[in-house]
C-alpha cells in the first residue's frame, strides 16, 4: 500500500468521501450513482486494510496528530481502538450497501443526494475517529446537517416537523456537552486532547453534572427512553437510505460516545448515575417493545424496536463488566445489520407499493418468496434468534450485567431486560404473520414482484455477516475486547484515586496514564 | 437673597413649563415656552451666567419660538382636529412623570458645598470667549459647519417643494386656504393605510 | 465426569441434517420430488447410521468412561467467560439422537407418502430436516448455551412447521402462539443460566462456565443458587415440553401436518423440557423445593390433560392432550427423582405416540384432511393395517402387560409411590383416565358404523406401503421398546438403568433422602376425587420392597386392561357415541373440559388484552404522543412562539411608544448608575 | 416660612430644577400628538440640560460649562429649523401633524 496513504490511512478514510464529492459535481448525471458507488467501495476497502492492520491490543493505533489550531490547543488528532474499529467497518460497510439500495428508487435531484450520503458518511468516520473533544464536536454537528437535509428533502409527508425536529433535538442536548468540553478545557493545562482530559481531577459534584451534560448529549442520539420521539418521526418520514444510515450508525453515536468519553472521564458519577440509566435502559427496552406491538407502520413499529435494542446496549454499558461492553459495542453491530437489512426491505415494498401500513399487506410470502424468506432472516436476527448476530450481543450483555458487581440491583434489571427477549419475539412475529401470511387477498399484492437481482445483491451481504457473526463471533469479540478491558481498568483505577484524594489534603493528584502516546 | 430668586423664577420656569406642554392650542403652549425661557435666563444670570443668560434671550425665546410662532401659524387650524391622546395614556404619562420626579429628585438633591466666590468678570464675553477661542476652537469651527449644513437642509426642503410639486399637491402659497381639501383626500387615503394594527 | 474421549464424526451427525436442510431449502422447487424426498430421508437416516455409531463406541468403553466429545470452535470467548462449541455424547444423549434419528427417519419416510400431493414437498422436507438439526443440536450439545441454541433452533421450527400451510391464517396465528410461548419459557431458561454462570464465575478455571462438565464438576458451588436456577430452568421446560402454564400452544400447534405433529409434538421436541432437566440432574438433586415443584406440576399437567382429552372430539386434540398428560408423567419421574425412569418413558412414549400420531394421520390421509372423529368410524375393515398398528399402541399406551407402556409408566408409579402414595393416587386415576380416552378414541375411529358423508366413504382406502410400513416398524418398537426397561423384579436386567446410569451417577448417591422429602410438598394437592383403591395405603409396607413392586405392577394392569375394556363398551354398546360424552359426564362439567377449562380464555383476557390495551392507549397515545411529544417537545416550541408573539406587541409602530420606551431605559439607567452602592 | 436670609441656593436645587424641567419635557414628547407641541418640549429639555451645565459651571468656577451652552444653543437652532422643514413636509404630504398617523414604517 502506498507509504502516503498508510501513513495518513484513517484522514484518507475520512476524507475520501469528500474527494467522492467533488468528483460527484463535475461527473455527468448518467455517472453519479456509479462514481458514489465507487468512493463508497474504495472507502470499505481502504478500511479493510486499516482491520488487517489493526493489532488487537489496547492501544490506540493509527494515530495521527497535527496542529490544528494551536492557540486553543486543539489538534487534528484521529486514532482507533478495539471499540470504534468495527464502528468504522460498520459505517464503510453499509455505504456501498445504501447507495446500492437506493439505485433506482431516488429520481429527484439525484446528485445532491449522494453528495449528502457521502458527506454524512465522512462525518460519522470522523466522529469516531476522533481523540480530540473540538474535532469529535466538529464532525458530531457536521453528521447533522445531511441528515436532516436528507429527510426534510427526500422525505415522505411531513418530512419538514421531522427534519427540523431532529435536528434541534439532537443539537440542543450537544450544546450542553460543548459546554462542558470548554468547563474542562480550563481545566486542563490548553488542550483539547482526550488524553488530557482524562488527566483532569474533577471533584465529585464537578463530574455530576458534566457527566448530564454529556449523557443528556448522548442520549437523545441512542435514543434513551423519555429522549426518543425524534426517531419514530425521522424515521417514517426519511427516504430508505436515510433510514438505513440513521439506524446503522447515527443511533451508535450516542452509545459510541457514552463508552469514549462519558464513562471514561467521569467515573464517580459513572458510579453514582449508573442504576438511573440502567434503569431508564431497562424502561426504553419495555417501552420500545410494547409501543412497537401496536404501530401500524412498518417503519414505525421497527423504529421502536431500535429504541428496544438500543436499550440493551445502555444497559450493557453501565454495567461495566467486560461481558456487557463487549456485548454492548456487539448489539451496536448486530442491530446495524438487522434493523438496517429490515429498513432496506420495507423500503423495498414501499418503492412497490407505496405504502407501509401494516393493514395494506397479507399473504405476501406466497408471491415473494425471496422478500419473505430476507424478511424473516432479519426479523429472527433483530428477535436474537440464537445461531444469529442479535443473540450473541443481546446473551452477552444480559449475562455481563447480571454478574455486575457495580450495577446495584442488577438482577431485576435483567430480569426486566429480559422480558424484551418475548416481547421482541410478539411484535415481530405478529407484524411477519399480517403481512406476509394468511390468505394473499389484495390483488395489489398479487401484483408486486419479487427482489430484484440487484436487491438481491444488496441483502445477501448483510445475510452474510449476520450468519457469520452469529455462529463465529470471535474476530469480532477479540478485537475489541482489550479496549473494553481498559475502558473498565482505567474506570477502576480512577475510582481508587478517587476513593484514596477524597482524603482532606485535595490535592489535584495528577493520574498519569500508562502507555497512552499523544 | 438668591434664594429668594431662585424659587421664584424656580416656580415660574415649572409652571410655564407645565403649561407648554399641557395647552391644546399651540399658540399659547408657544407664549409659554418664551415665558419659560426668560424665566430660565433669569436663573442663569443668578448664576452669573450672565453672557449666556443673554443669548437664551436672544436666541431661544428670539430666534427659535418665533420660528416656531412662525410655523404654527403657517400650519393654520390643521392642528385642532388633533386627537387628545386617551385618558389612559395621559394617566401613564402624569403616574410616571410624578414616580420619576419623586425619585429623581431624591438622587439629586443630596446637599453640596455652597457655591464658591467667583471674580466679577466670571461668566462675561471675554471669559467666555477666551475660553471658547482657545481650548474649543475646533469646536467652534464644527458648530459654524453645522448651522450652515442645516441652513442648507431646510433649503432643499423648501426648495424641492415650489417646482416639483406633483398634481395632487398644491403649491406652498394655496396651502393656507386648500389644505383642507388635500387633507381630507390624503387623511382619507391615510386611514385606508393606516390598517389598526392589534 | 470423564473427560471423554474425542470423536470428530459426531459433527457429521449435526451436518448431514443441515446439509438436507440446504439442498432443500436453497434448491426448492427446482429439485425433483424424487431427489428432495431421498435427500430429506437420506440425510437423517445417515445421521441414525453415525448416531448408532456413536451409541456402539460407547457401549465399547469401560462404564464410567462412556463420553464422546468433539470440540468444535471456541463460541463466545469474552473476559473470564468463555463459551466453546463442542458436541458431546454420553449414554443420555446417546439415547435421545437414537430415538431423534430413528423414529425421525420413520417420520420421514411417512411424510413422502403424506406431503405427496403438497406443493410444499421440498420446502416441507427442508424445515423437517433443520428441526432434526436443531433437536440434534440440543441434545448433543456439552454446554448450556449451545443447547439453549437448539433450544430455540427447535422453537423455530416449530413456528415454521405449525404454520406450514400459511395461506390460512389460522395455521400461522398457531405457529406464532407456539413461538411466544416457548419464548417466555426460554426467558426462564435464560435467567437460570444467568444465576449459574454468576455463581461460577471466576470460581472455574476455564472459564467455559456453563459447559456440562464444569458444571457437574462443581455441584457444591451450585448449591445456594440451585433452587432459583432449577425454577428458572424449569419454566423453560415447561414452554418446551408443554407442562402447565405454558401448555395452551401444543393443542394448537395441531394446525401443523400430522407428521409434525409426531415428530415435534410427540417424539422429540416436547421432551427436550425432560432432557434438559435429566442432563441438570446435579443440579436438581441439591434443590428438594424445585424437585416438589417439578413432580407437583408435572402431576396436576397429567391430571388436567387427561380430563381435557376426555371430551375432545377432534383426533388430533386427543392425541395432544394424551402427548401432554405422558409429558407430564415423564417430569414427575424427573420430580420424584428417578431421571432414567422419566428418560425411559421419553423412548416409549415416543415409540407408542408417533404411531398413533402417524396412524392418525393415515387416516385422516383417507378421509380428506377430515379431523373430526364425530363423522369417522368403522374403519377397521377398510384400513385393517393402520387399525391393528394404532391398536397395539393404544395398549402400550395404555400400559397392558408385554407392551412399552407397562414398564415405563408403572416404574413411573412405582417410583412416585415411594415417593408418597398420594402422588401414587393421582397417578394411578390418570392411567385410569388415559386408558379411557385412548378407547374412545379407538371406538370412535375404527368400531361401529361410518358416519362420513358419501363421497369420503367411497374414497376410504388404506394408505399406500411407504406410510404403513413405519407404522409397523413403530408398532413393533412400541412393543419391544419397553423390554429394555425389564425390572429386576420381573427377572428383566433393567438394561436401561444401568445404561444411564453414569451419567445419573450424583442421583444414586443422595438421592434417597432428597426423595423422602418430597411428600412433604405433595401433602398440599387438591387431587382429584377418585375412587381411592384403598387397597394400595394397605400395603404401605414403607422402603422398597419386591412384594410392593408386585402388587403395584398388577394394580397398574389391572386397572389398565379394566379402563379399557370400560371404555370399549361405554362407546360400542351405547346408540349414539356423539352425545355419549354429555350424557356419561353431565352438562356442566363437560362443558368446562370441552372447553379446556378456559385456559385460553383466561390468558387472553388476563394478559394479552391488557398489554395490548396498556401499549396502545396508555404508553403510545398518551406517554409518546401526549406527554413527550406534546408536552416537552412540541410545548417547549409553543411557549417560544408564544414569548415571540408577546415581544412583537411592543413593536406596534407609535413614535410616541418608542420615545416612551426610550426614556424609561434611560430613566432605568439613571437609577442603576447613581444607586447608593455606586 | 424658613428664613430666607440664611438659606442658601446650592448645586443641588439647580440639579432638581432642571431634572424637574426635563422631564416635563420629556413628557410633553411622549404625551402630546401634536408634533409643534413635541418640538416645543424638546427645546425645553434643551434648555433643562443648559441649566445643568452653567449651574455645575458655576460650581467648578470655569467657563466650560457656558461653551457647552453655546454649542448647545446651535444644535438646538439647527435642529429647530430643520425639524420644522421637515414637519412642514410631512403636512403637505400627509396634511396632518398628528404623530400616531405616521404609522408607514409599520405596515
Amino acid at each position: 500500500m502506498p507509504a502516503f496513504i498508510e501513513s495518513h490511512l484513517l484522514s484518507w478514510i475520512i476524507f475520501l468521501p469528500v474527494v467522492g464529492i467533488a468528483l460527484l459535481l463535475v461527473a455527468p448525471r448518467s455517472l453519479i450513482r456509479p462514481v458514489a458507488m465507487a468512493v463508497a467501495l474504495l472507502d470499505f476497502l481502504l478500511s479493510v486494510l486499516m482491520l488487517r492492520g489493526f493489532e488487537s491490543t489496547a492501544a490506540l493505533q493509527f494515530v495521527e496528530s497535527v496542529n490544528w489550531v494551536p492557540q486553543f490547543g486543539i489538534r487534528y488528532a484521529l486514532g482507533v481502538d478495539g471499540i470504534s474499529l468495527w464502528l468504522i467497518m460498520l459505517t464503510t460497510f453499509l455505504g456501498p450497501v445504501v447507495i446500492l439500495s437506493t439505485w433506482e428508487s431516488v429520481t429527484s435531484r439525484v446528485r445532491e443526494f449522494h453528495v449528502f450520503l457521502l458527506l454524512l458518511q465522512a462525518a460519522m468516520l470522523g466522529t469516531f475517529c476522533a481523540q480530540d473533544l473540538v474535532l469529535f464536536y466538529v464532525f458530531w454537528e457536521a453528521m447533522l446537517l445531511p441528515m436532516a437535509l436528507l429527510i426534510g428533502i427526500w422525505g415522505g409527508a411531513r418530512r419538514l416537523y421531522a427534519a427540523v425536529k431532529f435536528f434541534l433535538y439532537t443539537a440542543a442536548g450537544s450544546v450542553l456537552m460543548l459546554v462542558g468540553i470548554l468547563y474542562i478545557y480550563t481545566k486542563t493545562n490548553g488542550s483539547f486532547a482526550l488524553a488530557d482530559f482524562m488527566r483532569v481531577s474533577l471533584t465529585p459534584g464537578e463530574q455530576a453534572w458534566l457527566f448530564g451534560a454529556f449523557a443528556l448529549a448522548f442520549a437523545i442520539k441512542v435514543p434513551l427512553f423519555p429522549l426518543h420521539t425524534w426517531l419514530p418521526d425521522a424515521h417514517v418520514e426519511a427516504p430508505t437510505a436515510g433510514s438505513v444510515i440513521l439506524a446503522g450508525v447515527m443511533l451508535k453515536m450516542g452509545t459510541y460516545g457514552l463508552l469514549r468519553f462519558a464513562i471514561p472521564l467521569f467515573p464517580s458519577a459513572v458510579e453514582q448515575f449508573a442504576p438511573l440509566m440502567a434503569g431508564l435502559a431497562v424502561a426504553g427496552i419495555i417501552y420500545g417493545a410494547l409501543v412497537a406491538m401496536v404501530q401500524r407502520d412498518m417503519k414505525k413499529l421497527v423504529a421502536y424496536s431500535s429504541v428496544s435494542h438500543l436499550g440493551f446496549v445502555v444497559l450493557g454499558l453501565f454495567a461495566l463488566t467486560p461481558e456487557s461492553i463487549s456485548g454492548a459495542v456487539f448489539v451496536m453491530l448486530a442491530h446495524g445489520l438487522s434493523t438496517g437489512m429490515l429498513f432496506l426491505l420495507v423500503g423495498a415494498i414501499y418503492e412497490r407499493r407505496h405504502s407501509r401500513l401494516i393493514a395494506d399487506f397479507g399473504g405476501l410470502a406466497h408471491g415473494l418468496p425471496r422478500y419473505s424468506i430476507a424478511f424473516m432472516i432479519a426479523t429472527l436476527a433483530s428477535v436474537g434468534l440464537p445461531g444469529l448476530a442479535g443473540f450473541v450481543g443481546e446473551f452477552l450483555v444480559l449475562l455481563g450485567s447480571f454478574k455486575s458487581g457495580s450495577l446495584a440491583h442488577s438482577h431485576t434489571f435483567v430480569a426486566l431486560a429480559a422480558t424484551g427477549v418475548i416481547l421482541g419475539a410478539v411484535y415481530m412475529l405478529w407484524m411477519v404473520q399480517r403481512v406476509f401470511f394468511g390468505p394473499c387477498d389484495k390483488e395489489e399484492n398479487q401484483k408486486l414482484t419479487d427482489l430484484s437481482l440487484r436487491e438481491v445483491l444488496v441483502v445477501v451481504p448483510l445475510v452474510v455477516f449476520i450468519f457469520w457473526m452469529g455462529v463465529y463471533p470471535k474476530p469480532w469479540l477479540s478485537r475489541m475486547e482489550p479496549a473494553v478491558v481498559k475502558v473498565i481498568e482505567t474506570h477502576q483505577a480512577r475510582m481508587a484515586i478517587q476513593d484514596a484524594a477524597v482524603s482532606p489534603a485535595n490535592d489535584a493528584v495528577r493520574f498519569v496514564e500508562n502507555g497512552e502516546e499523544r | 437673597m438668591e434664594a429668594v430668586f431662585f424659587y421664584v423664577f424656580g416656580t415660574l420656569a415649572v409652571i410655564s413649563a407645565l403649561l407648554t406642554v399641557t395647552r391644546r392650542d399651540a399658540v399659547a403652549s408657544a407664549f409659554w415656552l418664551i415665558f419659560c425661557f426668560l424665566s430660565v435666563a433669569a436663573l442663569f444670570a443668578l448664576l452669573s451666567a450672565h453672557f449666556m443668560a443673554i443669548l437664551q434671550i436672544l436666541l431661544y425665546a428670539g430666534a427659535i419660538m418665533v420660528f416656531f410662532l412662525f410655523v404654527i401659524m403657517f400650519l393654520g387650524k390643521s392642528q385642532d382636529r388633533v386627537k387628545t391622546s386617551d385618558w389612559r395614556v395621559v394617566a401613564l404619562g402624569v403616574l410616571s412623570l410624578i414616580g420619576a420626579t419623586v425619585v429623581l429628585t431624591r438622587l439629586v438633591g443630596s446637599t453640596h458645598a455652597p457655591f464658591p466666590a467667583v471674580a466679577d468678570s466670571y461668566g462675561g464675553i471675554e471669559a467666555v470667549s477666551e475660553v471658547l477661542l482657545t481650548k474649543y476652537l475646533f469646536a467652534f469651527e464644527l458648530t459654524g459647519l453645522l448651522l450652515t449644513a442645516a441652513v442648507i437642509g431646510a433649503v432643499y426642503l423648501a426648495r424641492r417643494e415650489a417646482p416639483g410639486s406633483r398634481g395632487a399637491k398644491a403649491p406652498v402659497v394655496r396651502g393656507l386656504t386648500s389644505q383642507a381639501a388635500t387633507s381630507t383626500a390624503s387623511s382619507s387615503a391615510v386611514q385606508h393605510e393606516d390598517v389598526p394594527h392589534a | 465426569m470423564h473427560e471423554g474421549s474425542p470423536a470428530e464424526f459426531l459433527r457429521w451427525i449435526v451436518l448431514l441434517p443441515l446439509i438436507g436442510f440446504a439442498i432443500n431449502g436453497l434448491l426448492n422447487k427446482r429439485l425433483p420430488r424424487a431427489v428432495s424426498a431421498t435427500v430429506g430421508v437420506g440425510s437423517v437416516a445417515g445421521a441414525f447410521v453415525l448416531s448408532v455409531m456413536a451409541f456402539l463406541k460407547l457401549r465399547a468403553l469401560p462404564a464410567d468412561e462412556r463420553v464422546l466429545v468433539d470440540h468444535l470452535f471456541s463460541w463466545i470467548p469474552v473476559g473470564e467467560l468463555n463459551i466453546d462449541a463442542g458436541l458431546m455424547v454420553d449414554p443420555l444423549s446417546a439415547c435421545m439422537i437414537l430415538l431423534v434419528t430413528g423414529v425421525g427417519s420413520l417420520i420421514h419416510l411417512y411424510s413422502v407418502g403424506y406431503m405427496a400431493k403438497d406443493e410444499g414437498f421440498a420446502r416441507f422436507f427442508a424445515y423437517l430436516n433443520l428441526f432434526v438439526f436443531a433437536m440434534l443440536v440440543l441434545v448433543l450439545a456439552d454446554s448450556l448455551p449451545l443447547l439453549f441454541v437448539g433450544w430455540e433452533g427447535v422453537g423455530l421450527c416449530s413456528y415454521l412447521l405449525i404454520g406450514f400451510w400459511f395461506q390460512d391464517l389460522a395455521n400461522s396465528a398457531a405457529g406464532k402462539k407456539a413461538f411466544v410461548v416457548n419464548r417466555v419459557g426460554d426467558f426462564g431458561f435464560l435467567l437460570g443460566m444467568f444465576f449459574i454462570a454468576e455463581k461460577l464465575a471466576g470460581q472455574v478455571g476455564d472459564g467455559n462456565v456453563l459447559g456440562f462438565a464444569t458444571m457437574a464438576a462443581h455441584p457444591e458451588l451450585l448449591a445456594p443458587v440451585a433452587t432459583v436456577a432449577g425454577l428458572l430452568l424449569f419454566l423453560g421446560a415447561t414452554g418446551k415440553s408443554a407442562q402447565i402454564p405454558l401448555y395452551v400452544w401444543l393443542p394448537d400447534a395441531m394446525a401443523g401436518p400430522t407428521p409434525v405433529s409426531a415428530l415435534i409434538h410427540a417424539a422429540t421436541m416436547v421432551t427436550a423440557g425432560v432432557y434438559m432437566i435429566a442432563r441438570m440432574n446435579f443440579l436438581y438433586v441439591q434443590t428438594e423445593v424445585a424437585m416438589g415443584v417439578i413432580a407437583v406440576v408435572g402431576l396436576l399437567t397429567a391430571l388436567v390433560a387427561a380430563t381435557i382429552a376426555l371430551v375432545q372430539t377432534d383426533i388430533k386434540k386427543v392425541l395432544a392432550y394424551s402427548t401432554v398428560s405422558q409429558l407430564g408423567y415423564m417430569m414427575l419421574a424427573c420430580g420424584v427423582g428417578a431421571f432414567a425412569v422419566g428418560i425411559f418413558h421419553v423412548l416409549t412414549h415416543a415409540f407408542f405416540k408417533a404411531l398413533l400420531f402417524l396412524g392418525a394421520g393415515s387416516v385422516i390421509h383417507a378421509m380428506h384432511h377430515e379431523q373430526d372423529m364425530r363423522s369417522m368410524g368403522g374403519l377397521r375393515s377398510v384400513m385393517p393395517w393402520t387399525f391393528r398398528t394404532m391398536f397395539v399402541a393404544t395398549l402400550a399406551i395404555a400400559g397392558v402387560f408385554p407392551f412399552a407402556g407397562f414398564f415405563s409408566k408403572d416404574e413411573i408409579l412405582y417410583k412416585a409411590f415411594l415417593e408418597s402414595p398420594l402422588l401414587w393416587v393421582v397417578g394411578f386415576a390418570v392411567a385410569a383416565l388415559t386408558a379411557f380416552y385412548m378407547a374412545r378414541l379407538m371406538v370412535m375411529t375404527f368400531f361401529g358404523e361410518n358416519r362420513a358423508d358419501a363421497n369420503t366413504k367411497s374414497h376410504l382406502h388404506e394408505s399406500p406401503l411407504i406410510m404403513t410400513a413405519p407404522l409397523m416398524v413403530l408398532a413393533v418398537l412400541s412393543v419391544v421398546g419397553g423390554w429394555m426397561g425389564w425390572p429386576e423384579f420381573l427377572g428383566g436386567s433393567n438394561w436401561l438403568h444401568h445404561w444411564l446410569e453414569p451419567v445419573f451417577a450424583g442421583v444414586g448417591a443422595h438421592g434417597a433422602e432428597v426423595v423422602g422429602h418430597v411428600a412433604g410438598a405433595t401433602q398440599g394437592v387438591a387431587t382429584h376425587a377418585v375412587d381411592a383403591s384403598h387397597a394400595a395405603d394397605a400395603l404401605h409396607t414403607g422402603g422398597h420392597s419386591v412384594v410392593t413392586e408386585w402388587v403395584l405392577a398388577l394394580a397398574s394392569l389391572s386397572v389398565a386392561l379394566g379402563s379399557l375394556w370400560f371404555g370399549f363398551t361405554v362407546y360400542t354398546r351405547r346408540q349414539s357415541v356423539a352425545t355419549q360424552g354429555q350424557a356419561f359426564l353431565g352438562g356442566a362439567p363437560h362443558r368446562l373440559l370441552s372447553g379446556k377449562y378456559f385456559v385460553d380464555e383466561l390468558y387472553e383476557y388476563a394478559i394479552i388484552r391488557p398489554i395490548g390495551w396498556l401499549s396502545d392507549n396508555v404508553l403510545w397515545r398518551f406517554v409518546d404522543a401526549v406527554i413527550i411529544d406534546g408536552l416537552l417537545v412540541n410545548g417547549v416550541a409553543r411557549f417560544l412562539a408564544m414569548i415571540g408573539h408577546v415581544v412583537r406587541i411592543l413593536q406596534n409602530g407609535l413614535v410616541r411608544w418608542y420615545a416612551y420606551s426610550f426614556a424609561v431605559g434611560v430613566f432605568a439607567m439613571l437609577i442603576y448608575l447613581t444607586r447608593k452602592g455606586g | 416660612m424658613p428664613d430666607l436670609t440664611t438659606l442658601h441656593v446650592h448645586l443641588g436645587h439647580y440639579l432638581t430644577l432642571s431634572a424637574i424641567l426635563f422631564f416635563i419635557g420629556v413628557s410633553g414628547v411622549v404625551f402630546r400628538r401634536n408634533a409643534i407641541i413635541m418640538f416645543m418640549s424638546i427645546e425645553l429639555m434643551l434648555t433643562a440640560v443648559n441649566l445643568t451645565f452653567l449651574a455645575v459651571s458655576r460650581q467648578l468656577g470655569d467657563h466650560q460649562g457656558h461653551v457647552f451652552v453655546l454649542f448647545a444653543l446651535a444644535v438646538a437652532a439647527a435642529e429647530a429649523g430643520v425639524g420644522l422643514a421637515i414637519l412642514v413636509e410631512i403636512f403637505k404630504r400627509r396634511g396632518s401633524i398628528d404623530v400616531d398617523d405616521f404609522r408607514k414604517l409599520m405596515e
